[in-house]
């Protein structure tokens, strides 16, 4: 789960670390008032979960209220990849000396947590890491112990840090860690981690995503949830117990299991076809669910077809055909649709399908080849 | 021959009493593996489907000898499961749960790789020896014996691969799903090598999908070790980044784990990429001349 | 450090065990208000740093406050073991179907913690490891990863709990575990642990060690201090950085090192005499502290004679020589002493000590027969 | 020969720049001790009494090729300079350090274990070989070469056992002081097989104390494990119950520690257990013949 910088600067201040406080706005007149409140100089930052905002021009300094009221009103409102901007975090102006990236990653091929840091801040990491390898420093955290003090010392001491300043930044690269830990986090970052002209220490930019596994431990992250940030589509799946993303393209899908239903995107794919969403409705294909995924995947409007895949597997086809019949009974889908329907009594389920007048088709190329047909003719 | 799983196992179910549990103890002793202990804290003295269960692992293996143990606990005792199992001395331990977080298994895995154990999973389908023993939610009657060994984080597009294989006349060895977590206790390199070592085994399917990169060491290790035929298939060639696909692990984040940079590495190893499973078929029937 | 009873309750009490609340008496009044606050019988209990208070006539029910007062009044001001009651625990009185003992402690030999349970509850757990040894079981923790869950179980299967108590065991298992390692304890138990006739658990009474290494990072505990309960000139020893413990003998030692100043009791006893004290000054032995030991030591007014041996290591003999002296000649020992300095420089040492008029033993043997006829001669 | 430290000691101080770290650093080169670097963080580029300063373990071992450590640094900071030292490779770490809390040991104790390094301490003097590198704060002029292995829980009472062997004319192959906390990185035993194995040690001293059962379990390995002699002191005969005796390690608790049964326990191992270090020496000569 994403969650917004100034949620997670928060969390970060619970921690211990310097932040650069600010004050969150939703209208322009809110951003006038925060602006004021702060005096001189603010920086006014689009709360969206998505990178990029620099770019887009989500960030934005102003040195009067009456300043802030005009960018405020101007980066409310917007779209940032597809975001909306509902929301401004106003922060004061800081006067930066220096900047560093630190982030705390689940590292997969090492089955681990690492530590990085970079005197390269306040750019994009993955650039960092593509173009310049060699000004990221990582550490490893112990998988029982976590990251001991040396190695925080460490990462500061190969960033060139003066001796003054390493106690500050390890102090704040082991907090940094703790929030990433206690947080269930699946990624913690501060970029930039700014050395100011005075030589303090200060969080300009928090990013934090929690592992939505680990969300039933923590209530309290649980409730940062932005419902305005997530897909409408998506929260209903989720709520339904259906793991579902929504894609750009017209074929709906409904696909038994995670990795088939990729497969199944891939085979609309190759066939010509664009698949409108990922759709999972899990191992069993119980009636329910497919209705319910029915449901959403028909209320895109740019679905034109959808192409229904279902291994039986430990449920036999029959059963699967049955459940499938009263979903399309109940939904009444107005689209053309393909099914597939392979596994333990597969002859009876279609023979069952056949019945009701519904073809089914045998092989996954096949029912990608008819349904990108299908919602060709549909277009 | 086969790995894992064959007739000397001696399974133990941890949550046996469990819907999950007990519909898939059913399921199993219905295949044939020897499902001869469960535990369910508290449940000592009751029988599952004729299996005795006990209250603690340790006193199944002591008064059975179980040597394997699938656990279906919820995410929540999972961990703990696996923990007792390590700690009773299971030497292969598969865990179906789903949504374990992912700091729990960082602890997990290391804990068991410091120990005599081997763990499958989390989040997998189990695995299977057709004719032996069915250790898993998988659909047994799908598979048939045969040389190919299967190894795949995914559930359902196994079984598509499985079946494909079978309607082309093509048994398998042992079909091992590894699971779609991020972070899992047996990495295709491990099955890899299993399989390599298998004299049973005479060709290699390997399913992987977007998310990290260990497919793509996978093709490294390939490379290097493995001298039997390797067909692969890689699902998620469409899916956006930073989205997960259903399975924790099927993400692709900091513009790794694409499906492109897999089949990529895979091709350079040596092994060619199907785009159907009934391509994976015909490749394999190609491989094993 | 030992806190009492009635602290340790608060301890558990905070993480989550459901203790069986009382209320802190320093008066007999005191004593009779909580009892008609509890209403019904109340049990009054001694709290001092000493077991075997039962035995002593420490722990006394009353079914009135008037019974309570009047209970309370016998044992307020009570000598136990050397302990002067000056608190005592009201507590309400509890209807037990069966007791169990439930502990936490450092398993030396194991180097870890190791988590006992009896189903010989409310007795000495000493006595029964020593007679029923098989009825006490052993979990151990793991270094780093600490007490599992099924281990708290398996000890509750074990005590032959019936399974919908298994539950609630494991839970304060893992409860008091958890308070022993953030607590930084080198002891916590709770004895008895009883099940009430509701079928409820309760903590009956609890004690928890701090390790006192530990407790400059738990200012908290360190404020749960009694200072009542410990003995006046350790504390002064402390405060000077000293390490002291008092003991009955007459004759007096200031020793530099543990070690040495254990053997230097032993050899005491070996000539017949009985140690006053454990005293070690530290490796150094600077004059300062040696002066500041010797005025502990003197303050016994049990002391006849005083015993300084000290190995002259790092620290020069002639240095030690002189600091002696001046140390000697701040406190003006009115008891006859005896001196044994060796090590480094220990000829020159000697000299400037001669030449002082006081006469060095060469020997720890011969130093110990020396100060035990000096005390006996003092007597 | 010796056992632990010798003339191929390349020692590395941790906590160089401290009031205790830099006087014992030149105690130990005056001795003769090769000391190759400090670290101290932030210290780089700084040098005392000639040895030069890192700000990591890692980089003075790269850079000096170190492989023993002493620590110096407060209880506070001591177990991450043991873990920084074991992460960076050092065969052997000796932490003087006193009052590291107990549950923080348990820790460091079995990371090391886990590890390759070996650990001597914490609150102990450290070790010496004499005439070849004292590595630890004790009195070098007092030893001398020869036959005799000490091993000890003490500090000064070491030092006086010392001062007697060297007067009786008995020189010694090593003295470790293993440290007086309840839970310490190398015990008796540990100490004990070295002596066993190294061909310089003719005869071995072992000072004990009260409090915990090593000195037992020293017993039973001499029993099994050691063909030359030992003879034994204990500290703590008239000890009180209850109460730490300075060393954090030495208390007698839960009717457990007590020099009585070390001495029984040693007894009845073949060891006799002295009543002065006078008396250690006599019987060392006798044993030696």
């Amino acid at each position: 789960m994403n969650i917004h910088e100034y949620q997670a600067a928060e969390i970060l201040k619970g921690y211990g670390i310097p932040i650069n406080q600010g004050i969150v706005a939703t209208t322009p007149d809110e951003v006038a008032a925060a602006a004021g409140q702060l005096g001189g100089t603010v920086v006014i930052k689009a709360q969206v979960h998505t990178g990029g905002r620099g770019k887009a021009g989500g960030v934005k300094l102003a040195h009067s209220p009456e300043e802030a009221r005009e960018v405020g009103s101007r980066i409310l409102g917007m779209d940032i990849r597809g975001h909306t901007v509902h929301k401004v975090l106003v922060a004061p102006g800081v006067n930066i000396a220096r900047e560093y990236y630190l982030g705390v990653v689940i590292d997969r091929a090492a089955r681990g947590i690492t530590i990085m840091a970079s005197s390269a801040g306040g750019v994009d990491i993955e650039e960092v890491a593509r173009e310049t390898p060699e000004k990221i420093h990582r550490e490893a955290a112990h998988p029982f112990l976590g990251f001991h003090d040396y190695q925080a010392r460490r990462l500061a001491f190969r960033l060139g840090i003066e001796p003054d300043l390493v106690g500050g930044f390890a102090r704040i690269a082991r907090q940094l860690f703790e929030a990433f830990v206690q947080s269930d986090a699946s990624l913690a970052e501060i970029n930039p981690l700014v050395l100011t002209a005075d030589r303090t220490w200060l969080a300009l930019d928090s990013k934090i995503t929690i592992d939505d596994s680990a969300l039933v431990r923590h209530p309290d992250l649980e409730q940062l949830r932005d419902l305005q940030e997530e897909n409408a589509t998506e929260l209903e799946a989720r709520a339904a117990g259906l793991s579902f993303v929504k894609l750009d393209g017209t074929i709906g899908c409904v696909v038994n299991g995670a990795g088939l239903s990729m497969a199944t995107m891939d085979a609309i794919k190759r066939y010509g076809g664009e698949p409108a969403n990922f759709l999972d409705v899990g191992g069993g294909a119980s009636a329910e669910q497919v209705e319910k995924a029915l449901r959403l995947v028909l209320a895109d409007p740019n679905v034109r077809a959808v192409l229904i895949n279902i291994f039986g597997g430990i449920t036999r086809c029959d059963e699967v055909a049955r459940g499938l019949l009263s979903a399309m009974d109940a939904v009444k889908p107005t689209v053309p649709f393909v099914i597939r329907l392979v596994g333990t009594n597969q002859d009876e389920g279609r023979r069952i399908l056949a019945d009701a007048g519904i073809t089914v088709v045998d092989t996954m190329p096949e029912a990608a080849e008819r349904v990108v047909a299908a919602a060709g003719a549909a277009a | 021959m086969s790995i894992l799983v064959d007739r000397q196992t001696r399974l133990l179910v941890q949550g046996i009493t469990g819907r999950e549990g007990s519909f898939h103890t059913a399921q199993m002793i219905e295949y044939g593996t020897n499902v001869v202990a469960g535990v369910t804290p508290g449940g000592a003295g009751k029988t599952v489907h004729g299996v005795p269960v006990f209250n603690t692992v340790e006193e199944a293996v002591r008064e059975t000898g179980a040597n394997t143990s699938i656990i279906y606990v919820p995410a929540r005792f999972a961990p703990d499961a696996i923990y007792e199992a390590v700690d009773a001395g299971i030497a292969l331990i598969v865990c179906i749960t789903e949504n374990i977080p992912t700091l729990d298994m960082v602890k997990v895995y290391h804990y068991v790789k410091q120990s005599g154990s081997r763990l499958i999973g989390p989040n997998c389908p189990g695995l299977i020896t057709p004719g032996q023993a069915k250790v898993g939610i998988m659909p047994g009657y799908i598979h048939t014996p045969g040389p190919v060994g299967l190894v795949s984080r995914s559930g359902t597009l196994t079984y598509e691969v499985v079946h494909a294989l079978t309607q082309a006349g093509l048994g398998q060895s042992t079909a091992v799903g590894i699971g779609g977590d991020p972070i899992i206790g047996t990495s295709f390199v491990d099955v890899l090598g299993m399989f390599e070592a298998d004299p049973a085994t005479r060709a290699i399917v390997m399913i992987g999908e977007i998310g990290g990169t260990d497919e793509e060491r996978a093709a490294e290790y390939i490379k290097a070790h493995v001298s039997k035929p390797v067909v692969g298939f890689i699902a998620g060639r469409t899916a956006p980044p930073g989205k997960r696909m259903g399975h924790a692990g099927a993400i692709i984040s900091g513009g790794q784990g694409t499906a492109a940079e897999k089949i990529a590495a895979l091709n350079a190893a040596g092994v060619p990429v199907a785009e159907s499973a009934q391509q994976v078929a015909e490749l394999v029937r190609e491989a094993l001349g």
